[in-house]
């Protein structure tokens, strides 16, 4: 069913009787070409564009609880091409140009909205830093204005300007970054996934990992075993006992991310306003509600839920940062499993067994990913070559040290982000 | 949360900053394996680990803390390197 | 309207207050949704999506509907429940998400539309054409979107937050946390009582019943009164404990009454930290979905009760009740008793029990109610047809859902009981945690007492104490039955969600659609995301999701409660941190004497710090940073360097400890020298760097940057106590005992020797010495060292001389013809040398890129030297520091742009480095900077392209020494 | 010669009074850091006792002798207050004078535990923070040493901040004694 106002316009003429599934249940079959572990966003995106853009279609997306019941389903929603280094730089600029034409070519509306994102400078070094990345976005193509005080102040007058403990220089705007409806993403490419034949099987956890000869034959799962000549690995925080299976340990540790939504309220944030002396970030939903996230919890975890200490440094981060939010009140609190890299930065990379791909490692930035890691991902699995919007993102770097994507310097060992 | 600091009892876990798995530094000589799996690779449990937290706020200790990374449950902190020193 | 002779509240005083600029007027004890009841006030607002009317449903903290603004200006306070809000004398109140008013409101025209509405519709369309969706769609759904509004200014309002600490918490001052608390604090347990409402009880504030022979409420309230007494007991009303946390922390919101005329904070967060808690939290009524249950005039069974016993209101003059069990028909029987016509009881039940007082109508269900702004009347079905009747509010029972909330904060999912048709809590889901009374489900009076004594007894004996005997009191043991009600089948809509406009037919539809898991359902139906977080619909919700699905309740599961349980402001999370509160400051002691200069002031690393000293006619801050170049590189500089971390390190190990931090040899370092360090983390990046002095024989003194101190602290704490736990050496920080302050300049010696009133010969003080002076009496600490390239000392004194002999310098150095110099003249200096900042040790470079590799000391092991060694680190194609010195028309030099070859298209492959640090250098007479370059040092001498995007600037510059000035190092020398 | 003027780290911020309670500043004379050299705690303890007649603390405790008190000052470190150090120390112990890194105040009056509720993460209570305690923690976002100081008048406490943050430190008491206050 191909959606649209005359659709709805058509159903809600005839009581709304005509509506059907948005994907199926099907029973697994006993083999495919390729298995993608992880029903998330990024299993669902690679499914879909193996699906769409190399013709395969046999292919089962395993998801052990619901499908986009991961981070994708709890993330501040932000889409965002405004990566300083070579590697990150490249794959999120050509994930933002997926974004750009999802709804439409998924025929699924995910609300992405490039309300612009500023990055806040408190300094002269990080304006210089946010110089320095702002030159690497434009000469990769992508957009990035430079604002001074005066042009934050005209742009967000409700920011503390004039009194804050980290005084506000400037910041770095990315127009064409913004959020996207992060349910709808999910939902939006396994319906695109599943017209096209691939299998979405939910409630199928796999335990086990075969491999013969060094390459992988198939899994082993809760509804049996179910062979395959491919295997990608696209489950997140989740990604150190996926490889175990395999054998494989990664650079990798599970840490929590909490995110925070308050009341709906009348539109009053129209930007995403990130604040890095504060670990902060906000924008509104097209619901009212303010969406906003700070740091890590710091701890490995895999609880989907944090901690006070972190939750109040963040509504601390708020009250500094724009103190008319201080009546606003909090709604809901969650937590998502990240899978951090030692340098933040994500994996999309053959692994050592045969026939089994990773794609791992987004640290806090898989949401906006989502596209361009599925896309970069099938290319992978379809092709065995790296797309080359994903080449950099290797597994060996860590071992070489050639081509670390450190971004905020803090250093590419684990618990220094 | 709170961690039982082995020099200051039971203590809001805002006054401990936390530095991953308790792993053991390899010789200069171990070999580049040795220290790739020392600085970058994780087991990364879903269940009992052992890692390390500072307790910068109180005693400034370093301490190894049992910990379940699925429940949050703690059974335990030693202070790290005691087991070393006479 | 009020009925006489009913409620607690004090009839004497009257509290005028407005509604939509409406004056009316209640009092002491009234909420704004009983004062408005009492007025006759039915709708107070509108629902999100179809703009319906909606009325007060409860009377509690989880209401969907009567959300209001309260306040005005920069005090409105957006989405109170009128439900909970304490009338004060003057109250403005204000209904939400309606234009042009609550009665008239032009979006209510989507309700007309809803068909086009249903679940998900949004997924589905606004795609065509392409740009329309943020130009034109969006900003409508937005503008149409939201409940109330913040008013766009600092919020003027203080709040607090706090910590207390108990044995025992116990949740909830119902029957069974009374109870759980007598007998806790019998026991000798340090108890904490916290209740959300305004008065003990809990439900009982709501009924009229009896226990131990008193009227309920009188019981409650007499029992408070004791463990009020006790001292290991202390007691929080208006406080809602949010959220439960690992290993017994729970967080808990307090509303403060004294803000309301001006004393003190709104609210406080409090962290509790608890060995044991006791939730005692009761439990909350669900309706029932029908054709048109929501409006205004239709409301829960229990909150008619409530209105009615503690607030002396009837919420209708002719009241119909609605119910699948028997706790509903005690407001049939209580409004009767105070002389309210009931209609009759409608149960759905053909068992229902009979009453003399008032007419049961069995096997009755609801199927539509009618009105326009407010309940008219009802139709209702029996097995001999459909009934319509006049009734202007109609009480609805569902049946009642436990509190389970808390106990699923840490992922435990709730336990479905088919015997009373509810989820109770897992037990043991939240260590530490019991459950007592409704929250458990125990509907019974006399069984919350039972299970609250129960509850208490064991988290005492949990905590090695005995629990003492307690005799229960006498009360009321009717739990009453209940049948599955929870949507009358029919046509039209039936609410689940009331706020969100999620009806039967969403839920349906989502099944369809094959969003059948609960969360899914959730997600594309927006059920249970409204401010109650779904409390008054999820487990219809799910019933008739079950019920779609052909699963049972109880596979269907629930959805994840979240904290916190009820919505906390910002403010209240946040309190403390506006303004400068977010971070300590931190200040140097000449930071009066700088501020004084109307020095502006720039942060590092907490600290504040002089950016430059404006003097009279310069307009421009570069005036002053050359003119104060000019000091230190021709007359003598003074800059306060106290921030930069200094940690003393002693014992006989301290020269092996340097050795494993530094790259470089310090053992080697002679007692009276100071040695420029190098630390790397242990991936083999730069962390830091600065001088160590050897002061003694088993004696150093180290320097870090400002910004690093804290780490590097925490990294020496890590290597003595971790990694070398054997070694002899004690690490401690003095950043804050010595004040140091930079003397700089060819006319720095003279300066220093008229201050010290001795002699400092080169030979006894060369370059890179140190060594003990007195300073006016005042033993300090004398270093030879220098960060400007000059001859260059800097003199350390106790703290509390560090103003005095800021003054005594600056009056020496301005009588020298130089003075103070602030950072921007400080970066300039250094960069004129090539020395290096965070800028340039910005976590990502490498000894190797700084020009420092062989600084790696082939000797020993030191931390990061193994992972240094990776190929990917030592890379000749890696960016490395050079100097950068434009050369052609355009002088202008940019931090953060880029390096191109000549000729190179600009695009990333041809990306070959960046500027990191720019300056005007007065000593040379044009700008200069440094940069990372690939192959940097091999390419003195050649071009480069300098692009800054962001300003279309391009600047042709030529490699050189990253050293601009003085390259040998003479004049630090002399 | 010149004359250098010295100056506390409270100067100008303190007496403050709100309801029952006070801050003032202390001016303890010399703070001296001990921490002991590997297995010398023993000879330290002897050594402070030859001196001053006391010993070293357990672990959060103090310890007093005259004019002089050690107070328990983290792991393997010890806070002498009062005297001058004397010089057999330095053969048992890092000696470090820190008279000057600290900001000391105390906070009395009837309730001051509720005032430190709102700042410290850990049980301020007397009957809990007894007498002779002393630790180490937060106060705010600064770490701190709060140790019990009782007078004649009541309970009172000890608090050492960072002598850079002592503006900040009497900021964040002073807010929480005036919230404290507008209870009572």
């Amino acid at each position: 069913m191909r959606f649209s106002a005359l659709r709805i316009l058509k159903e809600g003429l005839t009581g709304n009787r005509g509506w059907t599934p948005h994907w199926r249940s099907p029973e697994p079959k006993s083999e495919y070409d390729i298995i993608i572990v992880g029903g998330g966003g990024h299993g669902l995106a690679t499914a879909y564009y193996l699906a769409r853009t190399h013709g395969l279609t046999n292919i089962a997306v395993l998801e052990k609880g619901y499908i986009g019941g991961g981070n994708v389903g709890r993330n501040t929603t932000i889409v965002r091409a405004n990566y300083n280094l070579p590697g990150n730089s490249e794959f999120y600029s050509h994930a933002l140009k997926l974004w750009e034409g999802l709804s439409e070519d998924l025929n699924y509306n995910v609300m992405h909205s490039q309300r612009g994102v500023i990055n806040l400078f408190h300094s002269d070094g990080q304006r210089d830093y946010a110089v320095r990345r702002a030159n690497s976005m434009i000469i990769q193509g992508d957009d990035a204005i430079v604002l001074d005080k005066a042009g934050v102040r005209k742009m967000l007058p409700y920011l503390d300007h004039d009194n804050a403990r980290f005084p506000i220089y400037g910041g770095l705007y990315h127009p064409r970054g913004g959020t996207a409806r992060h349910d709808a993403v999910a939902w939006g490419f396994a319906r695109g996934a599943d017209m096209r034949g691939v299998d979405l099987i939910q409630n199928c956890e796999v335990t086990g990992i075969d491999i013969e000869h060094g390459r992988v034959t198939g899994v082993q799962t809760t509804r049996g075993p179910i062979r395959a000549k491919k295997i990608g690995l696209a489950t997140a925080g989740r990604s150190g006992q996926t490889a175990a299976m395999a054998g494989l340990r990664l650079p990798i540790e599970s840490s929590i991310l909490q995110a925070f939504v308050t009341e709906g309220l009348k539109p009053v944030i129209d930007n995403v306003v990130t604040f890095g002396m504060g670990h902060f970030y906000i924008s509104q939903s097209d619901k009212g509600g303010l969406v906003f996230g700070g740091d890590l919890d710091f701890y490995a975890s895999y609880a989907a839920r944090g901690n006070l200490p972190m939750m109040e440094h963040v509504m601390e981060a708020g009250m500094a940062l724009m103190p008319m939010i201080g009546k606003a009140k909090l709604l809901r609190s969650w937590g998502g499993i990240m899978d951090m890299t030692p340098d933040g930065s994500p994996i999309i990379d053959f692994s050592p067994v045969g026939g089994l791909y990773l794609n791992c490692g987004w640290c806090y930035g898989g949401f906006k990913a989502t596209p361009g890691s599925g896309h970069t991902f099938a290319h992978l699995i379809a092709t065995d070559t790296p797309h080359p919007a994903a080449a950099r993102l290797r597994l060996d770097r860590f071992a070489t040290g050639h081509g670390l994507m450190d971004e905020e310097g803090t250093g590419s060992q684990h618990n220094l982000h | 949360m709170r961690i039982p600091c082995p020099i200051c009892g039971p203590r809001d876990s805002r006054e401990f900053t936390y530095r991953g798995a308790a792993l053991d530094r390899p010789a200069p000589d171990a070999g580049a394996d040795a220290w790739e799996d020392y600085v970058h690779l994780r087991d990364n449990p879903a269940g009992p680990t052992l890692d390390l937290w500072y307790h910068h706020a109180g005693c400034a200790s370093w301490l190894k803390v049992s910990r379940n990374t699925v429940t949050h449950e703690i059974t335990g902190a030693v202070l790290a390197g005691a087991e070393d020193k006479a | 309207m009020r009925i006489e002779g009913k409620g607690r509240i004090d009839r004497s005083t009257w509290y005028g207050f407005t509604f939509d600029g409406v004056h009316y007027e209640g009092h002491p004890g009234d909420t704004v949704a009983s004062a408005l009841l009492a007025h006759d006030v039915r709708m107070v607002g509108r629902s999100f999506k179809y703009h319906r009317p909606r009325g007060i449903l409860t009377a509690g903290s989880a209401e969907p509907n009567a959300l209001v603004t309260v306040g005005s200006g920069a005090h409105a306070s957006p989405n109170e429940r009128a439900t909970m809000v304490e009338l004060t004398p003057g109250l403005q109140v204000t209904s939400q998400n309606r234009w042009p008013s609550l009665g008239f409101d032009v979006l209510s025209v989507n309700d007309l539309a809803a068909p086009f509405f249903g679940a998900g519709f949004y997924y589905k369309t606004f795609m065509w054409p392409k740009a329309f969706w943020e130009k034109v769609y969006e900003p409508a759904i937005r503008r149409a979107a939201g409940l109330g509004a913040l008013s766009g200014v600092t919020d003027p309002e203080e709040c607090e937050k706090g910590f207390r600490f108990c044995d025992v918490l116990v949740i909830g001052a119902g029957p069974a946390g009374l109870m759980a608390a007598k007998l806790a604090a019998e026991a000798g347990a340090d108890v904490i009582l916290a209740d959300e409402g305004t008065e003990p009880g809990g439900q009982l504030t709501a009924e009229v019943e009896e226990i131990d022979g008193m009227a309920a409420h009188e019981w409650a309230a007499k029992l408070w009164a004791e463990l009020g007494a006790m001292p290991n007991v202390r007691l929080m009303l208006r406080t809602t404990v949010t959220g439960a946390y690992d290993q017994g922390t729970y967080g808990a919101l307090e509303r403060l009454r004294g803000h309301a005329t001006g004393h003190g904070p709104r609210e406080c967060f409090w962290r509790i930290a608890a060995k044991r808690a006791v939730l005692a939290a009761g439990s909350l009524e669900r309706p029932v979905a029908f054709r048109d249950n929501d409006r205004p005039g239709i409301m829960t069974a229990g909150a008619v009760r409530a209105y009615l016993n503690r607030w002396g209101v009837s919420p209708g003059r002719n009241v119909t009740v609605f119910a699948n069990n028997d706790d509903a028909h005690r407001t049939a029987r209580d409004l009767v008793m105070a002389g309210v016509k009931v209609n009759a009881v409608l149960d759905a039940r053909h068992d229902a029990p009979k009453s003399d007082d008032f007419a049961v109508i069995r096997g009755a269900q609801v199927c539509g109610s009618h009105g326009r702004k407010g309940l008219d009347g009802i139709t209702y079905r029996t097995a001999s047809g459909e009934t319509t009747i006049m009734t202007d509010c109609l009480a609805v029972s569902g049946g009642w859902n436990p509190t389970v909330h808390l106990t699923c904060h840490m992922g435990g999912r709730p336990v479905w009981r088919d015997d009373i048709l509810a989820f109770v809590p897992k037990p043991g889901a939240i260590p530490g945690m019991v459950t007592a009374g409704a929250c458990n489900g125990a509907f019974s009076t006399a069984a919350c007492l039972a299970e609250g004594v129960a509850a208490a007894k064991q988290a005492v004996e949990d905590l090695g104490l005995t629990a003492p005997d307690v005799t229960l009191p006498e009360a009321g043991t009717e739990a009453g039955g209940i049948f599955p009600l929870w949507a009358v089948p029919g046509k039209g809509r039936a609410w689940l969600d009331f706020q969100n406009d999620v009806t039967v037919k969403d839920v349906k539809q989502a099944a369809t659609e094959n969003y059948q898991s609960v969360e899914h359902m959730k997600r594309y139906t927006t059920q249970g995301m409204a401010t109650d977080q779904g409390k008054m619909s999820s487990v219809a919700a799910l019933a008739i999701l079950a019920d779609a699905t052909g699963r049972g309740i109880p596979e269907t599961g629930t959805t994840t409660f979240r904290p916190p349980f009820s919505p906390i402001s910002i403010g209240a999370l946040g309190a403390g941190s506006k303004g400068s509160g977010f971070a300590p400051q931190r200040y140097t002691t000449s930071h009066a004497a700088t501020v004084a200069r109307n020095a502006p002031m720039i942060e590092a690393g907490l600290w504040y710090r002089p950016s430059y000293f404006p003097q009279a006619g310069e307009t421009t801050w570069r005036q002053s940073c050359d003119r104060e170049v000019g000091y230190v590189r021709n007359a003598v500089g003074i800059s306060d360097v106290t921030t930069l971390g200094k940690i003393d390190i002693q014992g006989p190990d301290a020269a092996e400890l340097l050795d494993i931090v530094y790259t470089g040899l310090f053992s080697t370092l002679k007692v009276g020298k100071v040695r420029y360090g190098l630390m790397l983390r242990e991936d083999g990046f730069v962390m830091d760097d600065g001088t160590t002095a050897r002061l003694g024989e088993n004696h150093y003194v180290m320097t870090t940057t400002t910004a690093a101190a804290g780490q590097v602290m925490a990294h020496l704490d890590f290597v003595t106590q971790v990694l070398r736990p054997d070694l002899d050496v004690s690490v401690i920080s003095v950043t804050e005992q010595w004040a140091q302050f930079a003397v700089a300049g060819p006319k720095s010696r003279p300066l220093l020797e008229d201050l010290l009133e001795t002699t400092l010969t080169a030979e006894d003080w060369p370059f890179m010495s140190c060594g003990p002076v007195t300073v006016g009496g005042v033993t300090g600490r004398l270093f030879r060292i220098s960060f400007s390239g000059e001859q260059g000392w800097e003199i350390a004194v106790p703290a509390r001389y560090g103003a005095s002999l800021f003054d005594a310098l600056v009056a020496r150095a301005e009588a020298m013809g130089g003075g103070l110099y602030g950072m921007e003249a400080l970066n300039v200096l250094r960069i004129e040398k090539g020395f290096l900042t965070h800028a340039e040790l910005h976590g990502r470079t490498t000894a190797f890129d700084l020009g420092m590799g062989r600084m790696i000391s082939a000797k020993k092991d030191c931390i990061g030297k193994v992972m240094a060694a990776r190929e990917g680190l030592v890379d000749p194609g890696r960016a490395q520091l050079v100097g950068l010195k434009p050369v052609g028309e355009v002088q202008q030099l940019v931090s953060g742009a880029h390096l191109f070859r000549e000729g190179a298209k600009i695009e990333p492959e041809n990306d070959q480095g960046y500027v990191t640090s720019v300056c005007y250098s007065p000593t040379l007479g044009h700008s200069i900077g440094l940069a990372f370059l690939e192959r940097g040092p091999r390419r003195y001498g050649e071009k480069i392209r300098m692009i800054d995007r962001t300003k279309g600037l391009e600047t042709l510059c030529e490699v050189v020494n990253p050293v601009f000035f003085d390259p040998e190092g003479a004049r630090a020398r002399d | 010669m010149i004359e250098l003027v010295a100056s506390t780290p409270c100067q100008g911020l303190l007496p403050l009074e709100h309801g029952p309670f006070t801050l003032t500043e202390l001016t303890p004379g010399s703070l001296t850091a001990l921490a002991p050299f590997s297995g010398q705690d023993a000879a330290l303890s002897r050594a402070l006792d030859a001196a001053f007649g006391l010993s070293l603390p357990d672990v959060g405790a103090a310890t007093a002798g005259g004019s002089a008190r050690v107070i328990w000052f983290g792991r393997g470190q010890y806070l002498l207050i009062g005297p001058a150090p004397v010089a057999d120390l330095a053969n048992v112990a890092a000696v470090t004078d820190q008279s000057d890194a600290w900001a000391v105040v105390r906070l009395s009056g009837e309730g001051a535990d509720e005032v430190l509720a709102r700042l410290v993460p850990v049980d301020m209570r007397p009957a809990v923070f007894g007498e002779g305690a002393a630790i180490r923690t937060y106060l705010g976002h600064m770490t701190v040493s709060i140790a019990r100081d009782d007078d004649a008048k009541g309970p009172g406490y000890r608090i050492m901040a960072f002598r850079s943050m002592a503006g900040t430190l009497v900021h964040e008491i002073e807010t929480a004694m005036a919230a404290v206050a507008a209870r009572l």
